[in-house]
């Protein structure tokens, strides 16, 4: 019934099946809303976070999601700044992507805080020295920007297009895009960076504490390469199972090669400044305030592996098989490869959130574990459901992959044409 | 100090953009405003829904004809502002057709009209007007209209935008203009034609005709048949690739929106 | 000209822009702030005018001169004059408030009972008063009340005939007495502190033990031992068996006390063989005295004796009165009950909460609270010098508490009189001592003040100090001790553990920001919960956290168990007193 | 405008016998609320919490020692007040006291996780008191709502006091003793002494004391001594001990 919303010449499923495929997740983000809504009226008491585990599942969320989202802002830079065409193909999925991750991170930052009214205050009287108001500012600045991009998309849908405004408007804001891009790109950066200086600047907490390039700690950086490397290996890996789910194609194996490539050399610069942070780090900046880096390994189950499994294990090992064309062109490791390096991501902001704050710092304090209540578990899961929800939406009703159309025809063709020729043996000019 | 540079640089993103959104709606106001913004909307509405269309449909006419290997149409099938097209032209003019094409595929093209690549011609009637009408396969593909809906009298209509709709099962198709003009009268499918249009300027150059009609409408059954197949109908045609009169009827089961949606672009 | 409806959409637009450029707006926004502050639920402090009383707290024996900051007639908060309080003394000031105290009672009906009660007495049977803090006014009250009943007998626990002086020691050795935590004056023994090395005796680490200079980890129960052998009335052979020091420890030990000329030897009251010990190191008349008593009047000398739970015949009492509105040492229950008479008798408790004795009693009559009780307190183990302070109150009591002393006054049909005042005036007609005034930090000789200004320095906190007794015959104080008594006492070898409450005990009420110090914080040892070493905790397979039943000969309890290896192996470290038991066991719930 | 204070507290481990008195006076002082049946010793309201340290032995070697830990009024590049996002932290430069506005403060807790001492706690809960005993709230002090941070001030109440009863005497300067936190008031030993940093006349500062973390190099201005080395050492960094020590911890 709704086929005159979906796109011409491109095949979905029927409204059924569609809806089957809707409801689980809806009844999920519906548990996620009743849980976060607990936690507006009841208080953070619901929570298992305490004043020594300030933070907890939420925050280590957010970090994750918003370098999971990073792939928006830097397909984004590559297609409209650095001209990389290729990336048209996977260039409106990445938006919606990001616009998933970053809603969804700032509606659980609302839930988080205490006070979710005052939230205004931080653009009421900022304190510019604090990495949280750098994130505060960018991160909603940044989701506007990623609006506005959406905006064309829904606008090019098959309905809304016939209203004449919302064509012109589409189109003349198609035209200027390339600024948008360039000031997402901007903003991201600075967020990204400003997340991992959330944690950086921690002088307190020595685990988390790195020292300064200008007035940003090293982590500022090395969030802002990671969740660039990161970035693309997600939409990388969306995309495939976009794929794989609506059984379709809907990019050329070229462009996710590409994507994993440029994946890959942004991973492996990534694991060599990480490398060489994590040795200054344990041999001047750790024991320098007090603390040998060895106890913070003592304590279990965080021992070394965790540094190794971050570092080497999905750092260094995807980055490799990224690199290795022969071994980009078989979707199996182009595929793991990025989920691969989407865990190492993950670990990383894992390692600088939860353990962190487990570590003592004071020798009478106690080693802390955490386990969030389901109500943390139940916000964390609707930002889930409501992101496959969004995407879902978008993927019926808009144009989320631009080749889908020609690739159809393509496969058909092949298939096909054989079939036609020997049918069509009458007409006198074929072949 | 830290507190100018961050406001700085705040301050200035939100003005940007701001002034992107500003700037984006003001140019779209401007483009509806104008007595041309009818035009303007077509036009639009043609170059997305162009670049929309697969790569491999919108290719120039010359490569039809054998001129190019491969060339994508850079002006949306508008060859009328087309340098190339012109040069091409004047080298080697359209050698005329030999028998008359009466028969392709067993349908009847006639060689005194021009034909737009959605499956509409224009016929230059004596009294200086132009009729407008679907082409043979055009016809077969909508058989007997479930419903017509045609333009007033007097409304303009420009090449390559909406001419006319015709519903025919789930299929809601909007055929294309092959020209631009005034409706001066409005037939249907009973009469020989569905538009009697008053063109302004007389201008054809962008419409097919000759000898590029064959090797077109070789690609367009071509294209036919990956349409029907991809939407999941019966391998081929009936008798030998000959399109029956009402193709929609012997393909009850196929998606006729997207058929038609891609064979009338 | 006439307006049309652009006109006005201008003239809205136009004042919405200027109104931004009022401060109107920006103010509006900062203020929205501190609306969000005062949100509904959130109590507003009552303001009021600022003043000091002075007062004494009678939460314990110490009665620490106390200053309070009301606001209006009401304290906000309680600090010491001399030094501070402890957290019981500093939160005083909310127990009138506590959800678990008694406001109404009975009153009416127990009247009825008790006196149908003592008519119906049979001849050998007992009304008896059970005083928890002997010595107070009251207790006279008690005291000339019984004697006026011809079955009446007054109880209360042994009190110290003796008083130390800790200002004059140079040692102390405190056999398990809880000196720096609450055990005679805290702003004494603190004063005193730094002149004198303390060794403390005790199985479990506890607050004295890891402040003090040498602490000796000896098995529960052996203080008495310990006492018996540094005397010589045990050898050391067995002194050393028995306490599970080693031999070289004692002999140090005895060496250091005998050594030194100004020693003392303390224990949880002075038992007498801690007394005769000290008796025999010479410190009688120099750190340790006959405890004296402030003056009363001449024609309260006709009371009853103070007779001691244990003396009193099993199964005799008919009718017990308890008091324990004036909270003092804790008396296991089952000892009681041993003395009640077997059919009917009548238990009545005077208390602030339900949850002391009460659980026991027939009938429970509220009684005021601190700072609402008028009380006097009697001098503190640790002052050798007599000394008569007052409690006065600092909020009006609820209607409907009754006053133990009156209640049992009436019911001996002894003339209502204001007690406090009668003691008093024959304190300064004794015409010996000095008045300490804290208000003003003055000290006059009695002599230089009249009868009603005694009386209202009094009753502004002020505290009357007489002289010390002279060093009457040691003997008095000393009784022998048996050895073998002692053996007999010590707590049998069983696979059990021997349980120990971790400190005296407090009142039935304490203020509810308790939960600041054992449940907000891991500080003091929270009611519910018991302290084990993690070896043995381990042996009954329980792991930190969990929750328990104890079982110890006077009920059972559950509890959480906590694990320390702060606690002896073989003890289990209990917060409530009546836990308390030579055998106990902790078993998986 | 008087000469800038810095105010800050010496400690003596060795004299506190770990009864408390400070830590609910304190709560007295402040209107903080008791504890709600859910609440434990990490979502507590302390703002001075007395720790049991011990030497890490085992009975009868175990030595516990008594350490009260409040905020530490850090001096340099205090931790919490550079993470603040809307500067509801600040640096009082005339007293030297790290505030914390509840009013502006959001409840993000960035500041908790930036502090080394856990000094700063969290109001996981509506603040409630039995019956009645809202009466006996100090009308110097505003009860703080529910998500927000707090933490102790040096008892800003009694040092605003202190500047009213000085200038109603027609002083610039607060007389010593007028202005002393419910603490140091409290504490029965004396444990605790409180002064002008600044104020070479006090030894606040002696030279055998330490300071908790010190190598983080936030410049505490709580003082704390002891004779006993294994508690100096325990005002340093974690040591990690076997996990049923660190059960063993009562």
């Amino acid at each position: 019934m709704d086929k005159h919303f979906i796109a011409r010449g491109v095949r979905r499923c029927s409204t059924r099946q569609f809806l089957l495929w809707i409801l689980p997740w809806a009844a999920l983000l519906a548990f996620g809303l009743y849980s976060a809504g607990l936690c507006l009226i009841e208080g953070l008491n619901q929570t298992n976070m305490d004043n020594r585990f300030a933070f907890g599942l939420w925050i280590y969320l957010d970090l994750t999601v918003i370098a999971l989202g990073a792939g928006a802002f830097f397909t984004g830079f590559l297609l409209y700044i650095l001209k990389v065409e290729e990336l048209r193909a996977v260039i409106n999925s990445a938006v919606v992507i990001g616009l998933v991750c970053y809603s969804g991170a700032i509606a659980v930052l609302m839930v988080d805080v205490g006070q979710p009214l005052r939230a205004w205050f931080t653009f009421w009287y900022p304190n510019v020295h604090s990495m949280l108001t750098e994130v505060t500012f960018c991160l909603s600045c940044y989701l506007t920007v990623l609006l506005i991009e959406y905006l064309p998309i829904v606008l090019k849908n098959r309905k809304l297009r016939q209203v004449p405004s919302f064509l012109v408007f589409e189109f003349e804001l198609h035209k200027l895009m390339y600024v948008l891009a360039g000031v997402g790109t901007f903003l991201s950066f600075f967020h990204q960076g400003s997340l991992g200086g959330l944690y950086g600047v921690l002088r307190g907490r020595p685990f988390a504490f790195r020292e300064g390039l200008a007035v940003w700690p090293s982590t500022f950086f090395l969030f802002i390469i990671s969740a660039a490397a990161v970035g693309p290996s997600f939409v990388l890996l969306t995309t495939w199972l976009v794929q794989k789910i609506s059984r379709k194609p809907l990019v050329r194996p070229a462009v996710l090669q590409l994507l994993g490539r440029i994946s890959g050399l942004l991973l492996a610069v990534y694991v060599l400044a990480k490398a060489v942070d994590t040795l200054v780090w344990i041999n001047r900046t750790s024991p320098e305030s007090g603390f040998p880096a060895a106890q913070y390994y003592s304590w279990r189950p965080f021992g070394t592996w965790i540094l190794f499994a971050e570092i080497v294990l999905f750092g260094l090992v995807p980055a490799l098989i990224l690199l290795a064309p022969k071994l980009r062109a078989r979707t199996g490791w182009l595929v793991s490869a990025a989920a691969m390096a989407c865990c190492g991501v993950a670990l990383n902001r894992f390692v600088m959130t939860i353990q962190t704050l487990a570590l003592p710092t004071l020798s009478f304090d106690k080693f802390l574990s955490y386990y969030p209540s389901w109500q943390e578990t139940g916000t964390f899961l609707a930002v889930v459901a409501y992101g496959v929800l969004v995407y879902s939406f978008s993927f019926r009703y808009f144009q989320l992959f631009p080749e889908e159309r020609e690739l159809k025809l393509e496969v058909r063709e092949q298939e096909e044409v054989f079939i036609w020729r020997t049918t069509s043996s009458s007409a006198p000019c074929t072949q | 100090m830290a507190h100018y540079i961050f406001f700085g640089a705040l301050y200035t993103v939100i003005v940007v953009v701001a002034a992107t959104l500003i700037a984006a709606v003001l140019r779209s106001r401007r483009a509806l405003a104008g007595q041309t913004s009818a035009c303007q909307v077509d036009r639009i509405r043609w170059n997305s829904e162009f670049h929309d269309l697969p790569q491999r449909d919108r290719v120039c006419r010359h490569v039809l004809t054998g001129e190019f290997k491969s060339r994508e149409c850079p002006h949306a099938f508008d060859c009328r502002q087309c340098e190339t097209h012109a040069r091409l032209l004047e080298k080697h003019p359209l050698a005329p057709a030999g028998e008359p094409e009466e028969d392709l595929f067993g349908m009847s093209f006639p060689l005194d009209r021009f034909y737009h690549r959605g499956h509409t011609w224009a016929h230059l009637e004596p009294d200086g007007t132009m009729t407008v009408g679907l082409d043979d396969l055009g016809r077969r593909l909508l058989g007997v209209p479930d419903a017509v809906d045609l333009p007033l009298p007097g409304t303009r209509v420009h090449a390559n935008s909406t001419a006319f709709r015709v519903c025919k099962r789930d299929a809601d198709v909007r055929v294309l203009s092959p020209v631009d003009g005034e409706v001066v009268e409005t037939g249907g499918p009973g009469r020989p034609w569905y538009l009697r249009v008053r063109p302004e300027p007389l201008d054809v150059t962008h419409l097919l005709r000759g000898s590029e009609i064959r090797p077109w409408l070789m690609r367009e059954m071509e294209r036919l048949q990956l349409a029907l197949s991809s939407e999941g109908a019966a391998p081929s045609l009936a008798d030998g690739g000959v399109p029956v009169a009402d193709i929609a009827a012997s393909y009850p089961d196929a998606d006729w929106d997207a058929v038609c949606g891609e064979m009338f672009l | 000209m006439k307006t049309t409806r652009r006109d006005i959409f201008k003239f809205a637009g136009g004042s919405a822009l200027g109104v931004l450029f009022t401060p109107a707006p920006w103010r509006l926004i900062t203020d929205t702030a501190l609306w969000s502050e005062n949100w509904p639920g959130i109590p507003r402090p009552a303001r009021g005018e600022i003043r000091a009383k002075f007062t004494n707290c009678s939460l314990c024996t110490a009665g620490c001169a106390v200053r309070a900051r009301c606001v209006g007639d009401q304290p906000v908060s309680l600090a010491g004059v001399r030094g501070g309080l402890c957290p019981f003394g500093v939160t005083g000031h909310h127990l009138p408030y506590h959800p678990a105290r008694l406001r109404q009672g009975p009153v009416s009906e127990a009247t009825a009972a008790v006196a149908e009660a003592i008519a119906k007495c049979g001849p050998d049977e007992r009304v008896a008063v059970l005083d928890l803090r002997p010595g107070r006014t009251a207790s006279w009250t008690a005291r000339r009340a019984m004697a006026a009943l011809k079955s009446g007998l007054y109880i209360a626990p042994a009190q110290s005939p003796v008083a130390v002086d800790l200002s004059k020691a140079k040692t102390v050795l405190s056999l398990g007495a809880p000196l720096v935590e609450r055990w005679g004056t805290p702003a004494n023994v603190f004063a005193a502190r730094d002149g004198f090395r303390l060794i403390q005796a005790e199985p479990v680490e506890s607050r004295t033990a890891a402040l003090a200079d040498l602490w000796l980890p000896i098995r529960p129960g052996s203080e008495e031992a310990l006492a018996l052998g540094l005397a010589g009335q045990l050898s050391t052979a067995e002194t050393a068996q028995i306490t599970g020091l080693t031999e070289l420890q004692l002999a140090s030990v005895g060496q250091t006390i005998a050594s030194c000329r100004l020693s003392l030897v303390i224990d949880k009251n002075m038992s007498p063989a801690v007394v005769s010990l000290n008796v025999k190191l010479g410190n009688w008349g120099r750190t340790i005295g006959p405890r004296a008593e402030a003056p009363v009047p001449r024609e309260w000398e006709k009371a009853a004796p103070v007779t001691e739970l244990a003396a009193v015949p099993d199964r005799s009492v008919r009718v017990l009165l308890i008091d324990e509105s004036a909270p003092g040492e804790y008396l296991p229950w089952d000892a009681i009950e041993k003395k009640l008479a077997p059919e009917n008798p009548l238990v009545v408790v005077f208390a602030w909460s339900a949850n002391g004795y009460g659980r026991h009693a027939k009938y429970v009559l509220p009684t005021p609270v601190y700072p609402e009780a008028l009380d006097d307190i009697p001098s503190a183990i640790d002052s050798p010098a007599p000394c008569f302070r007052i409690a006065a109150p600092l909020v009006a009591a609820p209607a409907g508490v009754v006053n133990p002393s009156e209640f049992i006054a009436s019911l001996a049909g002894l003339p209502p009189s204001d007690t406090l005042r009668e003691r008093a005036a024959a304190i300064h007609q004794a015409g010996l001592g000095t008045l300490v005034t804290y208000a003003d930090a003055k000290s006059v000789p009695v002599k230089d003040v009249k009868p009603d200004d005694f009386w209202k320095a009094l009753n502004a906190g002020g505290c009357w100090v007489g002289q010390a007794l002279p060093p009457a015959n040691p003997q008095a104080g000393a009784a022998t001790v048996r050895a073998a008594t002692v053996r007999e006492r010590l707590p049998r070898a069983t696979d059990d553990l021997v349980v120990i409450a971790t400190t005296p005990p407090a009142a039935s009420l304490i203020s509810p920001l308790f939960t600041k110090l054992y449940q907000e914080s891991d500080l003091l040892l929270a009611p519910n919960c018991v302290a084990l070493h993690p070896l043995d905790a381990a042996r009954c397979g329980i792991a930190f956290g969990t929750h328990a039943i104890l079982e110890t000969p006077n009920g059972k309890w559950s509890v959480r168990v906590l694990t320390d290896s702060s606690v002896r192996p073989g003890v289990i470290l209990a917060a409530r007193p009546e836990m308390a038991g030579a055998q106990g066991k902790v078993v998986r719930a | 405008m008087t000469a800038p204070k810095k105010y800050g507290m010496s400690i003596d481990v060795d004299r506190c016998t770990g009864c408390g008195s400070c830590m609910v006076a304190c709560a007295v002082e402040n209107n903080i609320p008791p504890a709600r049946p859910g609440a434990n010793d990490r979502n507590g309201l302390t703002w001075i919490r007395v720790y049991k340290v011990d030497n890490g032995e085992d009975y009868p070697g175990k030595r516990s020692a008594f350490v009260p830990v409040l905020c530490q009024q850090c001096g340099e590049h205090t931790p919490c007040a550079s993470v603040c996002p809307q500067q509801a932290v600040d640096v009082d430069p005339q007293t030297g006291v790290v505030g914390q506005m509840p009013e502006r403060c959001l409840g993000c807790r960035y500041c908790m996780a930036a502090c080394p001492y856990h000094a700063r706690y969290f109001n996981w809960w509506d603040p409630r008191w039995p019956a009645g005993m809202e009466k006996t709230l100090n009308p110097d002090v505003a009860p703080r709502m529910r998500g927000v941070v707090e933490k102790c001030n040096f008892c800003h109440g009694r040092w605003h006091a202190a500047k009213e009863k000085a200038a109603a005497a027609g002083k610039t300067e607060i007389q010593p003793g007028d202005y002393v936190p419910a603490c140091v008031e409290a504490c029965p030993t004396g444990a605790i002494r409180f002064g002008d940093l600044n104020d070479p006349s006090n030894d606040l500062r002696h030279p055998d004391s330490f300071r908790l973390l010190e190598k983080l190099g936030t410049d505490p201005k709580i003082y704390y001594r002891s004779k006993r080395d294994w508690v100096r050492q325990a005002g340093q960094a974690a040591r990690p001990v076997s996990p049923e020590k660190e059960a063993s911890r009562g």
